[in-house]
C-alpha cells in the first residue's frame, strides 16, 4: 500500500513539476501582461493543486491533511485575487466599467 | 563559581526596568504627564545609580546578576565593575541635568497633547534605560540589542525639530549605526561559532588567538566604530539633546567590553 | 554537514553583496534594500552556526535560532524607522539621495516645504 | 546536496538582481524573493521556526513596507541616475567586497570540530519550563529579558515613526485612507480572507509552545490581517493619541515586566518562573505580547500620521 501511494504522489508532484515549469516558461515569453497572467495563474493553481495532492497521500493524520488543502485554497484565491488587480492596474483607464 | 547572583545584583536590574516602565508609563499617560514621570523616575534611578557604585565601592568586588537565574551560558548575566559604576553614575548625572536643562524648552503645554514634548521625555528615558544596559549586559547578543536601543532611541531625538539638515544627519546616522550593529553582530557570532558562548565573562576564559578570534574582533570594533565616528554629526543637535555626551561614553564602553573579553 | 557549510558560503557572499550595494547605491531606499540583504546573511551564518551545533536529537543549537528570530524583529523595526524618515526627508526636500559632500548645502532648488 | 546547491545558486542570483536591477521597485520585488528563499534555507537548516519568521517578517512585511516606499518614491529615480559613483570606486568597492566574502569564507573553514553547542544544556533545562519548543524556551526563559527588551525595541522604533510627524498632525491618521467601494474584489477577499488568517495567527502563536510557531510569528499574521483591512478600507487606521491604542501598545510588555519583577517573590530572581507554573506564567506573558507586538508592526508598517480627518 505505502508503495503505490508512493508512486501516486510521485506522479502527482512530477506533473505539478510539469505545470510550473509551464506556467514559469509562460510568463517569460508570452508577449503581454495579460497572457502572462493567464499563463501564471493556470499553470500555478493547477500546479500547487496537483503538488498538494501528493502530499496528501503521504499525510498521516487528518489535520494535516486539512492543512494541506488550506495551503491549496489560499493560494487560489490569493492568485486570483492579484491577478484580478494587476489586470485592472494595466487595463487603459477607457476599458473600466 | 563566579557566575552567580551576587548581593544587591537586584539593583542593575532595577537601573533597566525603572526607565523602561517610565518610557511605558508615559506613552500611556501621555500629554503633560511624560514630564511628570520623567521627573518621578529620575530621582529613583539617580539613587539607584548610586548605589551600584556605593556597593562596588565598598565591597571592592563585581556586582553580578543572571537574569531569571539562569547560569550563564544558556542565560544572560548582567555585571558592574568600577568601570561601570563610573559611567553608569556619569550618564545619570547628566540626564538628570538634561532634564532640568530642558524643562522649559520641551513643556508640554496646557490642553491638547503635543508632539515635541511627549516624545523628548520619553526618550530621554529610553536613553537612559539603553544607557544602563549596555554598561552592564553581560552578554553579546544582549549587548547587540541596548545597541539597537540606543540607536532607536537616539535617532528621534536627533530629527526632532524636523528640519530638512537634521532629518538627513538622522538617516546619515541611523544607517552608520545600522551598518555598525550588524558587523558587530557578525563579529559575536563568529565568537559563539568557536567557542560556544556569548558570555563576556566565559569567553574571557576560552578565547585564544586564532585567525577566527582576530577576525570577530576587528569586525566588533568595525562595528562599534562605525557607531563611534558619527561624532561630528552631533554638531547638529540643540544643546539640550542628549545625545552629545553620549558618544564618548559609548566609545569607552566598547573599549571596555573588548578589553575585558581579553 | 557539508549542506551547511554550503550555505555558510552562501551568507558570506550575500554579505559581500548588500555592502557593496550598500556603498554603491545613491538611492536611500537601495541602501535600506541593501542594508537588508546583509542583515540576511549574517542570520544565515547563525543558521549555519546553529546547524553545526545540532545534538542530542535537535536539527539544530535552538540558541542561535531564538537569536536570529530576535534579530530580523528588530531589523524590521530598523527598516521601518529608516524608511519612514526617508519619506520624510523626500517630503521635506524632494529627494531621496543625501547630499555626497556636505550636509550644510540643502538642496536650494525645491527645498521649500 | 544538489538541492542546497541549486537553492544557494538561486538565492545569490536574486540577491544579486536586488543589487543590479535599475529599478527600485523590481528590486524590492526581488527581495521579496529572497525573503521567500531564505525561508526555505531556514527550513534545509533544520530551523522550522526561523523560517516562519523570515517568510513573514523578513519577506512579507519587509516587503510590503518597502514596496510601499518604492511607490511613493518612484518619480525622484531619475534624479537619482546622474549621481552613480565614478568606475574606479566602483570597482574598488568590488574589490573590497570580495576580500570581505573571501575573508569571512575562509574564517567559517576554521571554525572547530566538533562545532560547540548549547543544545544539550538547553533540552536538559526544558523541563524547568515546561515547554516542548526549545526555540520558545530561549525567548521565554533562558534569554527572556533579550525578548523583553526586543519588544521595547519594536515600541521605541515605533516612537520613532510617529515623531517624524508634522507638528500640526500631531493626534491624526496613519496611512492614506483607502474607500471600501473603490476595490470590491479586496473588500471581498479581505471579508473571506481576514477570520481564517487570524484563526491562523492563534494557531501559530498557540502551537509556539510545543512546535514550530510563536508569538513574532502569530504577531506577524494578526498585523497583516489587520493591515489588509485597512487597504481594503473596511476599518481605518487608529489616531496615534487614542487611549485604547496606547494601552495596546504597552499591556504586552507592561505583563512581562510585571511578572518579571513578581519572579523575585515567586522564584527568586528577576524573570524567573516558579517551576510547577512556568508555562502558565509564559503563556501569560505571551498573550498580551503577542498582541502588542501585533499592533506594533501594523502601525510600524502604516507610517507617521499625514491626514487629519476621515474621508
Amino acid at each position: 500500500m505505502n508503495l503505490v501511494f508512493d508512486v501516486l504522489t510521485v506522479l502527482a508532484v512530477c506533473a505539478g513539476a510539469f505545470f510550473f515549469l509551464a506556467g514559469t516558461i509562460g510568463l517569460l515569453r508570452f508577449p503581454d501582461a495579460l497572457s502572462r497572467l493567464h499563463a501564471l495563474t493556470k499553470a500555478d493553481n493547477l500546479g500547487l493543486g496537483l503538488i498538494v495532492l501528493g502530499l496528501l497521500f503521504q499525510a498521516e493524520e487528518l489535520f494535516v491533511a486539512l492543512k494541506l488543502i488550506g495551503v491549496w485554497l489560499l493560494g487560489l484565491l490569493a492568485a486570483a485575487t492579484v491577478t484580478q488587480l494587476i489586470a485592472r492596474a494595466i487595463q487603459p483607464a477607457g476599458l473600466r466599467d | 563559581m563566579t557566575n552567580s547572583t551576587t548581593a544587591g545584583g537586584f539593583l542593575l536590574v532595577l537601573a533597566i526596568v525603572l526607565p523602561v516602565v517610565g518610557v511605558l508609563l508615559s506613552l500611556a499617560l501621555g500629554g503633560r504627564q511624560a514630564q511628570r514621570v520623567a521627573f518621578v523616575v529620575m530621582p529613583f534611578e539617580l539613587a539607584v545609580a548610586v548605589a551600584i557604585a556605593a556597593r562596588i565601592w565598598r565591597t571592592h568586588e563585581m556586582l553580578q546578576y543572571s537574569v531569571g537565574g539562569w547560569i550563564p551560558p544558556l542565560g544572560v548575566a548582567f555585571r558592574a565593575d568600577g568601570l561601570s559604576a563610573v559611567m553608569i553614575v556619569t550618564s545619570a548625572l547628566l540626564i538628570c541635568g538634561i532634564g532640568l536643562f530642558a524643562r522649559t524648552q520641551f513643556a508640554a503645554p496646557r490642553g491638547a497633547e503635543t508632539r515635541a514634548p511627549l516624545m523628548f521625555w520619553t526618550l530621554l528615558l529610553a536613553v537612559w534605560g539603553a544607557l544602563n544596559v549596555v554598561f552592564i549586559g553581560g552578554d553579546l547578543f544582549n549587548l547587540y540589542v541596548a545597541l539597537e536601543l540606543l540607536t532607536f532611541a537616539a535617532v528621534p531625538l536627533v530629527s526632532l525639530d524636523g528640519r530638512a539638515e537634521t532629518l538627513a544627519a538622522a538617516f546619515r546616522y541611523l544607517l552608520f549605526a545600522l551598518l555598525g550593529s550588524i558587523l558587530y553582530l557578525l563579529g559575536a557570532v563568529l565568537l559563539y561559532g568557536a567557542y560556544g558562548t556569548l558570555d563576556i565573562v566565559l569567553l574571557s576564559g576560552r578565547i585564544h588567538a586564532q585567525p577566527v578570534t582576530w577576525a570577530a574582533i576587528s569586525l566588533m570594533t568595525a562595528g562599534l566604530l562605525a557607531k563611534a565616528a558619527l561624532y561630528p554629526f552631533h554638531l547638529w543637535l540643540p544643546p539640550p539633546m542628549p545625545a552629545l555626551p553620549r558618544r564618548p561614553v559609548h566609545c569607552c564602553r566598547g573599549w571596555s567590553s573588548k578589553r575585558r573579553s581579553f | 554537514m557539508s549542506g551547511a557549510m554550503l550555505y555558510g558560503f552562501c551568507s558570506t557572499v550575500l554579505v559581500g553583496l548588500g555592502l557593496y550595494g550598500l556603498i554603491v547605491h545613491p538611492e536611500l531606499l537601495r541602501k535600506i534594500l541593501a542594508f537588508n540583504l546583509v542583515g540576511g546573511g549574517v542570520f544565515l551564518l547563525f543558521g549555519v552556526i546553529a546547524r553545526r551545533g545540532a545534538a542530542i536529537g535537535f536539527g539544530g543549537d535552538p540558541v542561535p535560532q531564538a537569536l536570529v528570530i530576535t534579530g530580523l524583529v528588530v531589523a524590521f523595526a530598523a527598516t521601518a524607522l529608516a524608511v519612514a524618515l526617508l519619506l520624510r526627508l523626500f517630503q521635506e526636500t524632494g529627494r531621496a539621495i543625501l547630499q555626497s559632500d556636505k550636509l550644510t548645502d540643502a538642496p536650494s532648488d525645491n527645498s521649500q516645504p | 546536496m544538489a538541492f542546497d546547491a541549486g537553492l544557494a545558486v538561486l538565492v545569490l542570483g536574486v540577491a544579486s538582481w536586488t543589487i543590479a536591477a535599475r529599478d527600485t521597485f523590481a528590486a524590492v520585488v526581488g527581495f521579496v524573493a529572497y525573503g521567500l528563499l531564505l525561508a526555505l534555507i531556514w527550513v534545509r537548516l533544520a530551523a522550522p521556526d526561523v523560517a516562519l519568521t523570515e517568510a513573514a517578517i523578513g519577506s512579507g512585511l519587509t516587503g510590503g513596507l518597502l514596496l510601499g516606499a518604492s511607490a511613493r518614491l518612484r518619480r525622484t529615480e531619475s534624479l537619482a541616475v546622474g549621481e552613480k559613483p565614478a568606475a574606479a570606486l566602483r570597482a574598488a568597492t568590488i574589490g573590497l567586497c570580495i576580500l570581505v566574502s573571501a575573508g569571512l569564507a575562509a574564517i567559517i573553514l576554521l571554525l572547530p570540530e566538533p562545532a560547540p553547542t548549547l543544545a544539550a544544556l538547553a533540552a536538559a533545562n526544558l523541563v524547568a519550563t515546561g515547554l516542548g519548543n526549545p526555540v520558545t524556551a530561549v525567548l521565554m526563559a533562558y534569554r527572556a529579558i533579550d525578548t523583553l527588551l526586543e519588544v521595547v525595541v519594536l515600541l521605541l522604533s515605533l516612537l520613532g515613526v510617529w515623531s517624524l510627524t508634522p507638528d500640526h498632525l500631531w493626534g491624526s491618521l496613519p496611512s492614506p485612507h483607502y474607500r471600501a467601494d473603490s476595490y470590491e474584489t479586496v473588500t471581498f477577499v479581505t471579508q473571506l480572507l481576514a477570520p481564517i488568517g487570524i484563526l491562523v495567527g492563534i494557531h501559530i502563536f498557540w502551537i509556539g509552545s510545543v512546535a514550530p510557531g510563536g508569538e513574532f510569528q502569530g504577531a506577524t499574521i494578526l498585523a497583516a490581517m489587520w493591515i489588509l483591512t485597512m487597504l481594503s478600507g473596511l476599518v481605518d487606521a487608529p489616531a496615534v493619541n487614542r487611549r485604547w491604542l496606547r494601552l495596546l501598545l504597552i499591556i504586552g510588555p507592561v505583563v512581562f515586566a510585571a511578572i518579571g519583577l513578581a519572579g523575585f517573590a515567586m522564584a527568586g530572581a528577576f524573570l524567573a518562573y516558579p517551576t510547577n507554573h512556568a508555562k502558565l506564567l509564559i503563556l501569560i506573558i505571551e498573550v498580551p505580547v503577542t498582541l502588542s507586538v501585533a499592533a506594533m508592526l501594523t502601525l510600524l508598517v502604516a507610517g507617521p500620521p499625514e491626514r487629519s480627518s476621515h474621508r
